[in-house]
């Protein structure tokens, strides 16, 4: 999070990021440090505040969620 | 059935008494409060910051409760978790639930905290002078949430 | 580590604050609170009414929090347990652990309200106009003391 | 308890009601009622405020106690 500075961000995203697994590569074509913290293993993602598996399908509109490990509690 | 995320500190005894209120079939009231724990495994560390997904988090809270409530026999639930910079000795976390019977509510109880560890979104950083640290799952928090998954518990208490 | 029998109905909130102020480690609290039930099962009840066994009651708790703190690391633990007669919504028991983890203070609050339900000598009858009838022993109570016997939970949390 | 309306008693017992379960025979002895209360399976006893099965031994100025079934919490 801290490491990316950047909390929310509207985006056009391609159409082969069509789901969350296709969304985080293109992300992590930003370059390295990106490629790291969103490594598919680190990360958890949320479509529409719902917690969503890597091969779920973005729709137009829909509210991304990118999270690092939680730690709550 | 309620869930508050707030910066402030919450009164457990005026929470307490207001989750049992209204119910004489309550026997049983169990309650988790989770505290900042001091900083003498690394004395840099000055304070913690708690965060959370406004909107998304009081879902998934609500979504553990409506679980717990579907698994055990609960009359109430009490969920309070605070955000923000907290400091050693702290309270961060209530859970508390009333049943008729002890089982129900302890089980209820330990379940909804097992829950929120791992499946909650909250991010805890430690703050130290010098900058701070976002922590991870804890492992042992994930065991205890995959041990509700196991079918003998489904079924007990 | 101290046990109360007594009375007087009990402050469920200064018995929490005391119990985990002056221990800056306590990372986790858990309560237990036994209350009484309404009577709508029998409406002829109007109280019931709690005995103990003066000298052995207390050493019997103070044996069952001793096998619980040997058990699980406990920082802290109160047990309070109301004697004399007591009406719908009062109070009973209050049995409230303090830990470095939840895992702990779970474990050994249940753990120590389930040996007190079975080995602890209370005796508990339910006050009518025409009279009153002693309780038994619930076979339910019998069924969770049992299960602390078993292996894993021996070691588990 | 409550059918037996004695609560406590200094008893001198026989010899042969030097453990737990003899007393508990030579107190049934006293009639009807007592057999009843007294059954071996419906009570537990303690010796000097520590609980003790049917096979311990009683010694002289022991504190012996009688419990119908136990019902706290």
């Amino acid at each position: 999070r801290e490491h990316l500075k950047i909390t929310r961000e509207t985006a056009d995203v391609p159409t082969e990021a069509s789901t969350l697994a296709g969304l985080l590569a293109w992300l992590r074509l930003r370059g390295d440090i990106w490629a790291q913290e969103l490594a598919d293993s680190r990360v958890r993602c949320a479509i529409n505040q719902e917690f969503a598996g890597l091969p779920a399908a973005i729709n137009e509109h829909d509210e991304i969620a990118i999270f690092s490990p939680i730690s709550g509690g | 059935m309620s869930v508050l995320i707030q910066e402030d500190d919450f009164d457990l005894a005026s929470e307490l008494t207001a989750l049992r209120s209204g119910n004489s079939k309550v026997g049983a009231m169990v309650s988790f409060v989770g505290l900042v724990r001091d900083f003498s495994h690394n004395e840099t560390i000055e304070s913690i910051y708690l965060e959370y997904y406004p909107g998304m988090t009081e879902k998934a809270l609500n979504k553990i409760i409506a679980e717990a409530t579907e698994r055990w026999s609960l009359i109430n639930v009490r969920v309070i978790h605070r955000i923000g910079q907290l400091l050693a000795s702290d309270q961060i976390v209530l859970v508390a639930t009333t049943a008729l019977h002890r089982g129900e509510a302890f089980a209820g109880c330990e379940f909804i905290i097992d829950y929120l560890k791992t499946a909650a979104p909250f991010w805890k950083k430690e703050q130290t002078k010098e900058g701070s640290q976002w922590l991870e799952t804890r492992d042992t928090d994930v065991k205890r949430m995959e041990h509700w998954h196991n079918d003998t518990v489904r079924k007990s208490a």
